[in-house]
């Protein structure tokens, strides 16, 4: 048990317990957009922590390599994936409510036309 | 310990697919099926590590691709109602 | 890894039916690409490296977006 | 004169083709029974005939490359029916396409797409993947374009003509390389014994690289073409 792996020991249980937040604000969040944000930034903290946990774990050069591009691409893939699913899902007022208290998005979306 | 994790997530989402079948809205299947794809890539992941075949990983990041196409495919078609915009 | 298996063979059988069951075809569709993402796994667990490459390229790439393109004819103008 | 032409024309190509027939035909091996013979024989020695690490990648451009021939054929006659009943002329573009967010982001993250793509083109005879697979992620880029984009930046980067010529040179890259096997070394795809180098590198394998770019490009320009034919807008007019 060297440090190496006690390390990416760390890093996976740690990617696994944000996994867990994921799960549980995928199920009890009470709002469509709650749920999103649960899916977008905790997924992704979750599979990069995991990545890097493996990336650590194998220790070998190319490999390590690959699979830190991996956790590289969800970083930058799914907060833009669930980010386009948002704006769509706000554009065709998906489960909007009737009046706003403050909608600073209606303003930005009207300015880009 | 790491067939463990594997289990781990494939359990994960298969509670996940909870929300894609009962969720009211699309946006709820949606973000329920990106979830479940990020969780199974992990799990891909896993499985190549715990074979310690370095070739297995290549099919992980043609999947991570894929899935996010996926996902700006379904995201066009519910901004615009078509793809062709 | 029988226990992964066998996990993983029920949620390949649940999505299955599940994209049976529902009558909308978009849900269909993301069931499907659920089904071919759990496939892709149960084949690299058999250490069919080939063919797990060529269900993920055409299961979750191919597939949805031909679909897609299909209902985007299908229902242009009953849409908006 | 016309109709005569078109006739000989026929008859030639048909001659060569049973010429090329008759060559594989007699250079069959006899039946051994199926336990015995071929997967036994392709996994001892497949490594050696062909020089491919990946022994799925020999069977598919190698021993079967006749079948790949075959089943590319099938993906031309797919694309020519789709675009013969969806395509139309006179198309309005539109550049609409996605957020600023994803347009940006995306612009970066393209090329290196496209280089995986290549890569498991280019690798297929040392690690799965292959043509088909390549060029499907290939295709991919072109469904972003118009995704992300919007159809109006396809049609300009890559537009019909250019992905058809991307097709029919992958196609004909196939062709070439059999007919170079039968001048070379007497049989239709036979993989050409002056190309093999030390195995496990880049450019070993004979032949088989080559046959997986042609067909990696044929793939992911078919593909792209039914794609963009079937996302495109119906007129309410020509109903």
């Amino acid at each position: 048990m060297t440090l190496r792996l006690i390390i990416s020991y760390f890093l996976m249980i740690t990617g696994s317990a944000f996994a867990i937040v994921t799960v549980l604000g995928l199920l009890r969040f009470p709002d469509v957009y709650t749920r999103i944000h649960a899916g977008a930034v905790v997924l992704t903290i979750s599979a990069v922590l995991v990545t890097m946990g493996t990336a650590i774990y194998v220790w070998d050069l190319f490999l390590s390599a690959k699979i830190v591009l991996i956790g590289i691409f969800f970083l930058f893939s799914n907060p833009m994936a669930t980010h386009a699913i948002a704006r769509a899902s706000y554009k065709r007022q998906i489960a909007l409510p009737e009046e706003y208290e403050i909608d600073a998005y209606s303003d930005y979306l009207g300015r880009d036309a | 310990m790491i067939m463990g994790l594997a289990i781990f997530f494939t359990i994960l989402s298969i509670i996940v697919s909870y929300r894609v079948v009962i969720g009211p809205t699309i946006t709820d299947r949606l973000i329920g099926a990106d979830t479940i794809g990020i969780f199974m890539s992990l799990v891909m992941l896993m499985i190549a590590l715990e074979y310690d075949l370095a070739l297995l990983v290549d099919i992980v990041l043609a999947y991570a691709v894929l899935l996010f196409i996926d996902m700006l495919i379904y995201a066009k078609y519910f901004e615009h109602g078509e793809l062709y915009k | 890894m029988a226990v992964l298996e066998i996990i993983l063979v029920i949620f390949l059988v649940f999505s299955a039916l599940m994209a049976v069951y529902f009558d909308e075809e978009l849900i269909s569709i993301i069931f499907l690409s659920i089904f071919s993402l759990v496939l892709t796994a149960l084949y690299l667990l058999h250490k069919a490296a080939d063919v797990a490459l060529a269900e993920a390229v055409i299961g979750a790439g191919l597939n949805t977006a031909i679909f897609m393109s299909a209902i985007s004819q299908i229902r242009h103008g009953d849409s908006d | 004169m016309n109709k005569l032409m078109k006739k000989i024309m026929i008859s030639v190509v048909l001659t060569g083709v049973a010429f090329a027939l008759y060559q594989n035909f007699s250079l069959m091996p006899e039946y051994q029974g199926l336990n015995e013979g071929l997967s036994n024989y392709i996994i001892k020695s497949g490594l050696n005939d062909t020089g491919s690490l990946n022994l799925i990648t020999a069977v598919l451009y190698d021993y079967r490359a006749f079948d790949s021939l075959g089943e590319s054929t099938v993906i031309f006659g797919a694309v020519s029916g789709i675009v013969l009943i969806l395509s139309r002329k006179m198309l309005p573009v539109s550049s609409k396409g996605l957020s600023f967010i994803v347009k940006r982001a995306l612009g970066i993250m393209t090329p290196f797409i496209a280089l995986f793509g290549f890569y498991v083109i280019t690798h297929g005879h040392l690690t799965p993947g292959g043509g088909f697979q390549g060029g499907v992620i290939l295709a991919a880029i072109s469904i972003i374009f118009s995704i992300v984009y919007g159809s109006a930046f396809d049609y300009r980067r890559y537009s019909p003509q250019t992905k058809t010529l991307f097709e029919t040179g992958g196609a004909l890259t196939f062709l070439g390389l059999g007919l170079a096997g039968i001048l070379m070394e007497g049989a239709f795809l036979q993989n050409l014994g002056f190309l093999t180098a030390e195995t496990g590198t880049l450019i070993s394998a004979g032949s088989i690289p080559y046959i997986n770019i042609g067909v990696g490009f044929k793939v992911g320009a078919g593909l792209a073409i039914i794609f963009y034919s079937m996302i495109q807008k119906t007129f309410e007019e020509d109903f």
